[in-house]
């Protein structure tokens, strides 16, 4: 067994190759430039400087605050959602093919492309969403140019786009869960909410455990949806700047590009605890 | 037998608010990309156009060579899709059945990388692109996504459902391990691997910041490049984003609509006992 | 680790300086660009034109997407000069670390030069102006191409139904106006609105005699007075904001708002907007200054001689009065050279409004100095009056929002 | 109720998807609380009809009554069934205390955990597998897999429990042990069980009575020794008994039998045991084993192939007309390899079938 | 080489993640081309010891040598094995043509596909599913599944053939035919085989040697008859036999063997069969049924519990001690439930163990 070795690495070597000189290398590059100043064509050490800026910056604890928010809030809500649609459509439905495209249309577009039209739903004058929501007499938000709205607006962009990846592979990791174990359990007499707790939702651990790291992580990336839905920018005034927005901001349009990978290297710790801490959770729900 | 419970319709309701609430944007952007931009922009919000105007489409593709912007796209997604599949395909392996050394830091790793977001290293990249001199060719549009640590980080997951009884056997009947991902692995994990097949494809073919790094033509673009080209200084031309938008999204719609099937059926059940 | 900042200028250094002469040989230039749609056929057209004259140049025009974009691809490749283009669209603030790094050349031998250039600067018949506003600490980089000035538009039909006799001048009448549309349309109408927080708060010191620089005390009295009266008018609901939508073009068009100030190149937009639901018109901003934005034309040192001159060459044909004619005509950027600003082709364009009234609306142009971190604090002012105006129109006190916004500009010119 | 029909198979059939038919034309019945045992080859249909039994396939035709009432219609959770699957079908992400306890916890008759605990563990003394409460059966040997399958369908005391070979994967002793407690078990708290085997012995101690199924029919439905004494037909007396039976093919003239090398005088034959009227032509008579005697006049002469010993017993094989048959001889009768023998048959326990297998005497 | 240690298993140990020592100390060795048999309770390590063997699993220690090399770095593809997996592994997407195919069209001796094909066919001959060919593994029964598997480890005729309960699933006359066939091919070609099997008559016939485990170590490694007449202690006295042996508490005392009712002279025992000096103190008298027989002078008194018949045999049940025995009795002696009988042993006969298990007569 210990010629393994080898093999294994030989099976790695594409991916290992590809990596370095794509990713790590750009990384080490970045983690060296948070430490330097100046524009990218001429760069000075200047120690922590960088980070006693960002430290420093209320932009960028806005920035934080709100990718955090936004992971904290949109991931387990999509997640959960998503969940619930996918067992329903295996469970409870019979064009399952039919929901499912549908669901998975999202994935297809480009997320510009859909921010443009979710501008126009979520508009506070003539909206779509307003429409509704004043026609049922509820309050009537103005969920794009009210700074204080953005979060959320962001946050329910960022739950509707999620869902597509989700349900499809939700529903495959449904699918490949044995059709016996639920003939088994009915043959017991289990009732649809034993069969999901009991059975459904334990097969899919591994599977949750996998989107729910697809997502945090994703969710702390978040920039494209932002810059989709308020037009290329960070929300009215700002308000919905995320981390990555911050870093692009400082490294594009400022020219900054140590403060921007200083901001990467906090983030990346921050993704990096934030995965670890989700690991050891979904560890112990495995485990029970 | 199953007779309609109260359940089952309050299940259909929830299902079909939220597949009102997917799709609804896609109608919009179909019925968007066929208005004037009068009734793109009108108060109250135009949702069917007084006039189709197809005519949008003319200028779409007037405005920017869409139909060579097609073929470079499908070019790159299918050979970012290929190589990459192959790819994530022999890593996966390696890490699902293969037992060596330095498992843990390499899942450790990849696992790590995947955190870095793009936006911050997209420009060495760049750099490094130039620096080969790949600049405005196909492969430095292709290079650094011909792997991929998400899809192999999915693949793993897969893999990982195939009972291990599995591998073993094929050991024994004296398969290598080539043999086993070729003639198990692959046929078993089929709708695994047109999963990623599929995302990946949609990822090459939405991609838009890379090659308009690393490309200077217009010959060499993608779709998503395209839409950007209603939009100036002053102002945007909303229909024709609209009918560009859907021209970029329709082509992926009928490609999943078509590989839909593979995708849900040959899910083979993986193991007969135990 | 890898900064290849350095090595650049070294093949072009000797000769930027040296004697500029025409072109002989086949030379190929590139020239990259932002410009799209109708803009970018006419830029096609007339380079088409210019190599029809000037066989012996090919110049390639490369697109680049938006100007972010633009921005990002030139930040990106100022790392290997060697892919840079001969010459590209780009403002002025974008180049900055790449003209302290000597990558530009510096284009006045090229302007003075007799034999690719007019002679003079003078002679180039370019406003001066827009000329200065190409120059990035005080080294004449740049020649302006694609520009455009705020100005104002407004709804014909609600001036004359409530009575407003003429477009307003000042920034007082423009209040009063507001005012009155606001109050005689039942709060159906908003008066007006700019488009531009960053060219309102800028133009707005500039007329109080303030220049964009890191001395400004933003939480101070004038930079208040200009904030409030903005403020108030959104309070009191006869001012409005663009917000997301970046344009009021869209509210202008389905009258909800009666006047707004916008950049002059979207006129195209607001005619097509509006349709034949009413008449609209074009006047000069109010208030004494107008802001001109756009880019001008930029040239990088790695080229090489026959190439910078090929360059320079198809750059004066571009600003030469009939290109610029052409140019203006159909795309309603403003004609940079005076002579075609004032020719009688120009002014009698009856496809736009704009022309008939271009020499009073151009009277005091104004521009961003470039500085270091005069972009970034100009950028950031967007934000901070986003922030700021949001507070009014909840009807909130907006002092502790100049106060954070103050913080924010300060930090913007320390980056 | 009618006690002796607890549960009954009306001509069932079942055609698979691929169009094989598995089960003809089935009917049986079983008497409420009694254990019966399903024998038959592999692949003759005993796990397609539990599950049918079970709810788990649709019958293509034909009915099935629980109690008198048809139970077709009839999801499997309301049947009230117990079943060990063939493949055990465990849970693999649950315990063998969470598998077990299962039944217990879900459903209607939920059961407390603490309760369902105590009921999981009495099943898992049974078993004995209490010792791997908490492992998952990933970690355990194939005969600890199935034990667990036993406890897990024994804990909710079915009204009726379907095993499928339960208990292949276990060891001669342990199997002993577990089968006697299951049929205690089954009988005290009056189980109707029908146990799918393919150990004769195990049949025939265990069940009260057996169907042998081959391809897809009863062969047939009786009492554990009457497969053996009274088989229903050739596939019958060829299947049941170990060592299997003689087999000579013969050929009958008016009143005589004739082999190759014998000839039996019909007159000889148990006149009561035909069971009808003879006609000329060819037949085989069957005979077992240990009604192959050595007889110093048998009419059978033979070569010894080889001498067995299975068990206590010694078996002589011979080859007669290119068939292989034997006889149980003593242990004691000096013979060996290569010797001539004669043997006789006793005539009353012999059979004669047509060669389409219908049983005539 | 060394013939008589083809395979050779060397103080084998291994200890499962979870810290379960599943095997203990292992050592044997295998002669090349026999068929030894593997033997043991449920969860006794059997497989564990064939996983090791065809290099699927790591051994905590020890050594592995085939044909005097060790293979323990030696990838399973290179061992040169077949292997019936317990659970079949069958490959789910693959028709069992192609599933038996297998092993002949990958690795380093591929065949073409018709020659492969023909090889196939063959061997679903041998075990009778060549009108399976075109099934998927899911449309199987379970002796179906299990047949494909056997095929598919016999059809590249490898070196060393591991069994792991091969015939479990099937019916009697398929697996007797079945064992045979696979003996007199393994015999033919010479295929050094190990066989699990749970059922000991199996072992008895088919083996050339036994090897029985419990608990992780081996229990004996001997012959078949052996484990019957000369067990190695209390445990292989208990396991092997049917039915089980039965055991006496007896405490030895100067010269007498004292139980509850009798007394035995140790002098009347065997004295070349003592295997060393007794202490004084507690033994465990064990005997086969068989020999202890009904004798009118018998010192063993004891009421008939039950009177069980068992194919051609007659179990007779009594209770002694409170610990159930037996005896086997002809099938013609009148006994009936209740009778009151008296019983002797065959003194040359019977074993002693010590109360550790230790075997001393
Ligand atoms: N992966 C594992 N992890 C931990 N313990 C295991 C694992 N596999 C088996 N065991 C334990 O090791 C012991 C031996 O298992 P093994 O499968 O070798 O038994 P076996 O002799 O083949 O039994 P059976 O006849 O029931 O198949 C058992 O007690 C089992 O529970
Ligand atoms: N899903 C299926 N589709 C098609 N044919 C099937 C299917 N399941 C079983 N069969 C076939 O039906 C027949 C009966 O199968 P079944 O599983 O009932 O046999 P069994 O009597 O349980 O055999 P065993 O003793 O080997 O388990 C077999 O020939 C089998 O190949
Ligand atoms: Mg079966
Ligand atoms: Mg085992």
């Amino acid at each position: 067994m210990k010629t393994n070795q080898k093999k294994a690495w030989l099976f790695l070597a594409p991916t290992i190759i590809f990596v370095t000189l794509f990713s790590i290398y750009p990384i080490l590059r970045a983690f060296g430039m948070s430490f330097q100043s100046g524009s990218l064509i001429d760069l000075t050490w200047t120690g922590f400087n960088n980070y006693k800026y960002i430290f420093n910056d209320p932009e960028f604890w806005l920035a934080i605050k709100n990718t955090l928010l936004y992971a904290i809030i949109s991931v387990p809500v999509g997640l959960a959602i998503s969940i619930m649609l996918a067992w329903i459509i295996f469970d409870k439905v019979k064009h399952k093919s039919l929901f499912e495209t549908t669901f998975f249309m999202p994935y297809v577009t480009s997320t510009i492309a859909i921010g443009i039209v979710f501008r126009y739903i979520f508009n506070g004058d003539y909206g779509m969403l307003n429409f509704l929501l004043r026609s049922l007499h509820l309050p009537a938000p103005d969920w794009i140019d009210d700074p204080a709205m953005s979060l959320t607006t962001i946050i329910i962009f960022g739950i509707w786009s999620s869902l597509a990846f989700n349900i499809v592979i939700l529903m495959g990791a449904l699918r490949n869960i044995d059709p016996n174990f639920y003939t088994i359990a009915d043959m017991y007499g289990a009732s649809g909410k034993d069969k999901f707790w009991k059975i459904t939702m334990p097969e899919l651990v591994p599977t949750i455990a996998f989107l729910l790291t697809m997502n945090i992580i994703g969710a702390f990336k978040i920039y494209t949806s932002v810059y989709a839905l308020f037009n290329g920018q960070a929300g009215v005034g700002n308000s919905g700047t995320t981390a990555v927005f911050y870093i692009y901001n400082k490294f594009q349009t400022v020219g900054t590009p140590g403060v921007a990978m200083a901001a990467t290297v906090i983030l990346f710790l921050i993704i990096l605890f934030a995965t670890f801490l989700q690991r050891k959770m979904m560890k112990k729900i495995g485990e029970n | 037998m199953k007779r309609i419970r109260l359940g089952v319709i309050f299940s259909y309701i929830i299902l079909f608010i939220f597949a009102f609430i997917t799709v609804f944007p896609f109608i919009y952007m179909i019925l968007g990309g066929l208005m004037n931009f009068q009734e793109t922009t009108s108060i109250p919000p135009t949702l069917i156009p007084h006039h189709f105007e197809w005519g949008n489409y003319a200028k779409v593709f007037a405005r920017a060579p869409f139909a060579r912007y097609f073929f470079n796209t499908v070019l790159t997604a299918s050979i970012t899709t290929l190589v990459s599949l192959f790819n994530s395909l022999l890593g996966a392996f390696a890490m699902v059945n293969l037992r060596f050394k330095g498992k843990g830091v390499v899942q450790m790793v990849m696992l790590s990388l995947l955190m870095v977001p793009g936006e911050a290293i997209i420009f060495t990249n760049y750099n490094t692109i130039a620096h080969m001199g790949l600049l405005n060719t196909y492969i430095g549009l292709v290079l650094p996504f011909l792997t991929s640590i998400f899809y192999m980080y999915y693949l793993q997951s897969y893999f990982g459902s195939i009972s291990e009884t599995i591998y073993k056997a094929a050991m024994i009947d004296g398969a290598s391990d080539w043999d086993y991902i070729w003639k198990i692995l692959v046929p078993m994990s089929k709708s695994g691997l047109f999963t990623v097949g599929l995302l990946s494809f949609i990822s090459g073919w939405n991609s838009f910041l890379w090659p308009l790094l690393v490309t200077n033509e217009d010959t060499m673009r993608l779709l998503n490049n395209g839409l950007s080209a209603f939009a100036s200084d002053a102002g945007s031309e909303t229909q024709l984003q609209l009918a560009a938008a859907t021209l970029t999204v329709v082509p992926i719609l009928i490609l999943y609509f078509i590989f839909r099937k593979q995708i849900i059926k040959g899910v083979v059940r993986n193991d007969l006992k135990g | 680790a890898c900064s290849n900042g350095g090595n650049s200028s070294s093949s072009s250094s000797s000769s930027s300086s040296a004697k500029i002469t025409k072109v002989k040989k086949n030379t190929n230039i590139v020239f990259w660009h932002g410009m799209t749609g109708v803009q970018q056929e006419t830029l096609k057209e007339l380079t088409k034109e210019f190599e029809k004259d000037n066989p012996k140049i090919k110049v390639k025009l490369e697109n680049q997407g938006a100007y972010p974009d633009l921005q990002a691809k030139i930040n990106s490749t100022l790392q290997s000069p060697s892919n840079l283009p001969t010459i590209t669209q780009a403002y002025p603030d974008w180049l900055y670390t790449a003209a302290k790094n000597k990558m530009l050349v510096n284009l006045t031998p090229y302007i003075n030069s007799k034999e690719v250039g007019w002679g003079s600067s003078d002679a180039s018949n370019i406003k001066t102006a827009l000329l200065d506003g190409a120059k990035i600490e005080g080294t004449q980089y740049g020649i302006p191409f694609n520009k455009s000035i705020e100005t104002l538009t407004y709804n014909a039909d609600i001036f004359k139904k409530y009575g407003i006799k003429k477009a307003p001048t000042t920034m007082a009448e423009l209040k009063e106006d507001a005012e009155t549309i606001y109050k005689k349309s039942n709060h159906k109408v908003v008066g007006a609105g700019f488009d531009s927080l960053s060219n309102y708060y800028t133009l707005g010191m500039k007329n109080e005699g303030v220049d964009f620089s890191s001395k400004i005390d933003f939480a101070g009295a004038t930079s208040k007075k200009v904030i409030n009266y903005y403020a108030d008018g959104i309070k009191a609901g006869y001012f409005r904001v663009a917000g997301s939508e970046h344009y009021l073009s869209g509210p202008f068009a389905n009258q909800k708002v009666a006047m707004f100030i916008g950049t002059s190149a979207g006129e195209g937009f607001v005619k097509q907007g509006v349709g034949n639901k009413f008449t609209y018109d074009v006047a000069p901003r109010p208030g004494k200054y107008t802001m001109s934005q756009g880019t001008d034309i930029y040239m990088f040192n790695h080229a090489s001689a026959d190439q910078k001159a090929a360059a320079f060459t198809y750059i004066k044909f571009l600003v030469s009065k009939s290109s610029q004619l052409k140019w203006a005509n159909a795309t309603g950027y403003i004609p940079v050279n005076n002579a075609a600003a004032d020719s009688a082709e120009y002014k009698d364009n009856k496809k736009i409004k704009l022309p008939a009234k271009l020499e009073d609306a151009m009277k005091n142009l104004y521009s961003v100095p470039v500085v270091k971190d005069a972009g970034a604090a100009y950028g950031q002012l967007n934000p901070i009056m986003q922030n700021i105006l949001a507070a009014a129109q909840k009807k909130q006190n907006v002092n502790s929002a100049i106060n954070s916004g103050k913080a924010k500009f300060d930090a913007a010119w320390k980056q | 109720m009618d006690n002796n029909k607890f549960v009954e198979v009306k001509n069932l059939r079942k055609v698979y998807d691929n169009g094989h038919e598995a089960i003809k034309n089935v009917s049986f019945s079983v008497k409420k609380g009694d254990l019966v045992c399903l024998l038959g080859p592999s692949g003759c249909g005993k796990t397609t009809i539990l599950n049918m039994l079970a709810g788990l396939l649709n019958p293509t035709s034909g009915e099935i009554l629980f109690d008198g009432k048809s139970v077709v219609n009839v999801e499997p959770k309301d049947r009230h069934i117990g079943y060990v699957f063939q493949n055990y079908a465990l849970y693999p992400h649950m315990t063998v205390l969470q598998n077990v306890m299962f039944p217990l916890i879900v459903g209607k008759n939920k059961k407390s955990k603490a309760e369902a605990e105590k009921v999981a563990q009495k099943y898992m003394e049974l078993t004995q597998i209490t010792e791997l409460a908490d492992q998952k059966p990933g970690n355990l040997s194939g005969g600890q897999q199935q034990r667990v399958a036993i406890a897990r369908a024994l804990v909710q005391e079915p009204k009726i429990l379907l095993m499928d070979e339960p208990l292949s994967n276990l060891d001669a002793r342990l199997r002993l042990k577990i089968r006697e407690e299951i049929r205690a078990l089954v009988k005290s708290v009056g189980i109707t069980t029908l146990f799918v085997t393919h150990d004769q012995e195990e049949a025939l101690s265990i069940g009260d009575k057996i169907i042998l199924f081959n391809d897809g029919i009863i062969q047939q439905d009786d009492l554990g020794q009457n497969f053996y004494l009274e088989p229903n037909n050739y596939f019958v007396a060829n299947f049941v008994g170990n060592p299997v039976i003689d087999n000579f093919k013969v050929t009958k003239t008016e009143n005589e039998l004739k082999a190759n090398d014998f000839t039996i005088q019909l007159a000889d034959l148990k006149q009561a045991r035909f069971k009808r009227e003879l006609p000329d032509g060819e037949y085989t008579l069957s005979v077992r084993p240990e009604n192959v005697v050595l007889a110093p006049d048998g009419f059978l002469h033979a070569t010894v192939d080889d001498i067995e010993l299975i068990g206590r017993e010694r078996v002589l094989k011979f080859t007669y007309d290119n068939v292989q048959a034997r006889s149980l001889i003593d242990l004691e009768v000096p013979i060996k390899h290569g010797d001539q023998v004669n043997l006789t048959m006793k005539l009353d326990r012999v059979f004669l079938f047509t060669p389409d297998g219908e049983r005539v005497y």
